[in-house]
């Protein structure tokens, strides 16, 4: 068994790993959660963060500024050479194909890839934000989540249980415990965290997938 | 100048009940809180509010929905106010949940004078029940209607005394898509100027589309929302005919 | 008989007409044609005028610049207070019912009030332009044209002949001879030239309208 | 800077014949010359130009038409280049017509991922023929497809090296649509300059819509259309590390 970590230390390593795959001139959109974490571990100052509520440019803040801030409302920074923009033209920058990776926490994610990230049957969570939008617009889409959930079952599942918010499959999935490629609809087991086996993996993902490392 | 108002009950004084008002901001950041402000202290029931979030618990729209005066909300995220929520499992509230392209999309539709257009987002999803799906070159669309208001209530930074604004980083969200769907547009401001002091091209809103224009009162700060005193807010109006 | 004006006269009077029209904060897009010739003769300063290539605030040149024109594509100023936008901003004011009125040049005229103004069947005019975006969203729509065609026929007809710009009826109708106001689809000469006899407006109308000056 | 490139052909390598071209310009005004020019050097054929005006005769687009590369012409005004119409009297064109308002909101609808729209105008005339038409609220709309193109020939008047843009008075019109809605984006301006140097607030295509940035050759003038040499071209290429 692993030790188990904070959440925190859980979330910063998804993020730190997540980081890895942002290279190059590409525009990325960052969502509301763990992907908010990611920004500090990019190595390449060539990745644009792009956030929905009218930024390409993000950087850490600086001076906090209470009209600048990202998708989770939290301040951030501007880049040298960023743009504001109102929020019918940045969803037409993600709708539209533009924005080349998107980076989302999802509640769920099946063995298709499908995930379910904004509504909980029976709870007061009343929201979908730019997800929906992401889904169907990024290039890639990259999933950032926790392997199970608070009650310690997987989030990678056989069947959504919640409503699913796209019918696309993302391309990736990261977790504390692994990183999954998705191709036609199938998940491939890509990499394992420090520490974890291929049988800690299966034990602890409900869902079907091909082990590929 | 004739659209220059010294106070936010002036500047609402064509609100009435029953209402579809459209107000700016993703959550307070470039929300109007000066107007609403105004429309907590006005009589008014029964309205329709277009917004991205109903505000925050008690804070912004988030207080004009505790005084019991919105019927409906369209929105995209209300999770960030758990208010919305409850007011909905006690059937105290419409909703309508659009997803933010669709939301910001559909306010531009309506200024522009378009009916409706298709999109690709939330096709296959729950929030696609009840819409017209539609194949267009081999792709799947969805069919989503214009949204259209009565009011806008808006925040920008900058006005002239014509109308022309700018707006300041995040705080521009759906500001200038609002300021085209309504048969009313109110704004409030850190500042008025005379015209021609800003750049023609990088004013946002050209001047055609806003009726009224006040300086604002209530300021989100990092602090929390200030108000602001008449001397302070005189001194914002540095157009000289006033 | 009236003494006949040479075509610059005629088209002047007529402009000259039309700028009466034009008073207060009001919003007026000139079209191509005798409406260029509109801005010298408007005497409220708080009248704004729009191009659809992107400028509201358009004045009389100045200084010339090749990248400053109207719709004609002529040269024109910029007002104290104008702004710039894209062509579909531009057409997103006028269709979505943001500029008050429209002054449209026109081939024809029928008693309705419909017009004819971008297609001669048979012939190499194939363009339309603003046409039809201005006659679906500006709140007025006045027409300024010389009441007769070149070769004398009558340009205010009880039909079209060349296909129509729109199902909407314009609000006025401007001419040399004569004023003409539409109201639930029927024209009411409302004001004749000066030394122009209702019996010549008549004579020369193809057009059914009636008298009500 | 590795959106930079020299020459025109440089600009134009993924230009093939058989394609969809987007070409920006009201009239000359804001377009492309340089470009434009550089497709008449090129060797291509059977094009699809969407463009306002297909240039004015044997200027601009009008050259390029002028060497049958045209295949078909999607515009809204081809009255002031008659060559369009004897071309297409004789039966060597294929043209496309659509009011401004409808040739600029389907580009933008394409390069926002849209499908189609509803909108009024047109309603009823000879340009509706064969469109769907639909009430929605008791207001009769034809649905118009949005335009996606494989490449997009655009002018700006400023681009910093990572390709954002500014435009420069009536110069601007289509320019801004088009860059949203081509596989390939390439553009001509008058000065290249640092990132930074643009005001966030003033940027009107932010730099992920811009794949190859050149500095123009071709200049309209008062006088006509000028040919600057290499020298002067260099000169407004004021960022550092070119």
């Amino acid at each position: 068994m692993t030790v188990s970590l904070s959440k925190i230390e859980l979330q910063q390593t998804i993020a730190k790993r997540v980081a890895k795959e942002l290279k190059g001139s590409i525009t990325v959109n960052l969502g509301v959660g763990i992907p908010t974490l990611v920004p500090k571990f990019i190595e390449d100052p060539k990745v644009h963060l792009h956030t929905e509520n009218g930024l390409l440019g993000v950087t850490d803040v600086k001076e906090e500024d209470p009209n600048l801030v990202n998708a989770s409302k939290l301040p951030v920074g501007e880049a040298v050479g960023a743009s504001y923009f109102d929020s019918a033209g940045s969803f037409g920058m993600i709708r539209g194909g533009h924005v080349d990776m998107a980076i989302l926490g999802a509640l769920q994610a099946d063995e298709t890839g499908q995930i379910a990230n904004w509504a909980v049957p029976g709870k007061n969570i009343i929201g979908v934000g730019g997800a929906m939008d992401l889904l169907v617009g990024a290039k890639k889409v990259i999933v950032a989540m926790s392997h199970a959930s608070k009650d310690g079952e997987s989030k990678i599942m056989e069947k959504l249980t919640y409503p699913k918010t796209s019918n696309r499959s993302v391309d990736m999935i990261i977790t504390d415990l692994a990183v999954f490629e998705v191709r036609e609809r199938q998940l491939y087991l890509l990499e394992l965290a420090p520490g974890i086996s291929v049988e800690e993996v299966q034990e602890k993902t409900e869902a079907n997938f091909i082990v590929d490392l | 100048m004739e659209k220059l108002v010294q106070q936010a009950n002036q500047a609402l004084s064509c609100v009435e009940s029953g209402q579809t008002i459209l107000v700016g901001g993703f959550g307070l950041i470039g929300a109007p809180l000066t107007l609403i402000d105004g429309l907590i202290k006005k009589d008014v029931k029964d309205l329709t509010i277009v917004s991205n979030n109903i505000g925050e618990p008690g804070r912004g729209l988030g207080l004009v929905l505790n005084q019991n005066k919105i019927k409906k909300a369209i929105g995209s995220y209300f999770t960030s106010n758990r208010d919305v929520g409850d007011k909905y499992q006690k059937g105290e509230i419409e909703l309508e949940l659009l997803p933010q392209g669709t939301l910001s999309e559909s306010i531009r539709a309506g200024g522009a004078g378009l009916g409706g257009y298709y999109t690709t987002t939330g096709v296959g999803t729950d929030l696609a029940i009840g819409k017209e799906e539609r194949v267009i070159d081999g792709t799947t669309y969805i069919l989503e209607k214009s949204i259209h208001a009565d009011i806008a209530l808006i925040r920008a930074h900058k006005a002239d005394t014509l109308g022309n604004l700018v707006y300041y980083k995040t705080a521009r969200n759906f500001n200038p898509l609002m300021a085209t769907a309504a048969k009313t547009v109110i704004v409030e401001v850190d500042e008025i100027v005379e015209p021609g002091e800003l750049n023609p091209e990088e004013i946002i809103t050209p001047h055609l589309y806003v009726d009224t224009i006040l300086v604002a009162e209530h300021i989100l700060t990092t602090e929390g929302v200030v108000v602001h005193d008449r001397e302070s807010i005189e001194n914002r109006v540095t157009a000289n005919n006033r």
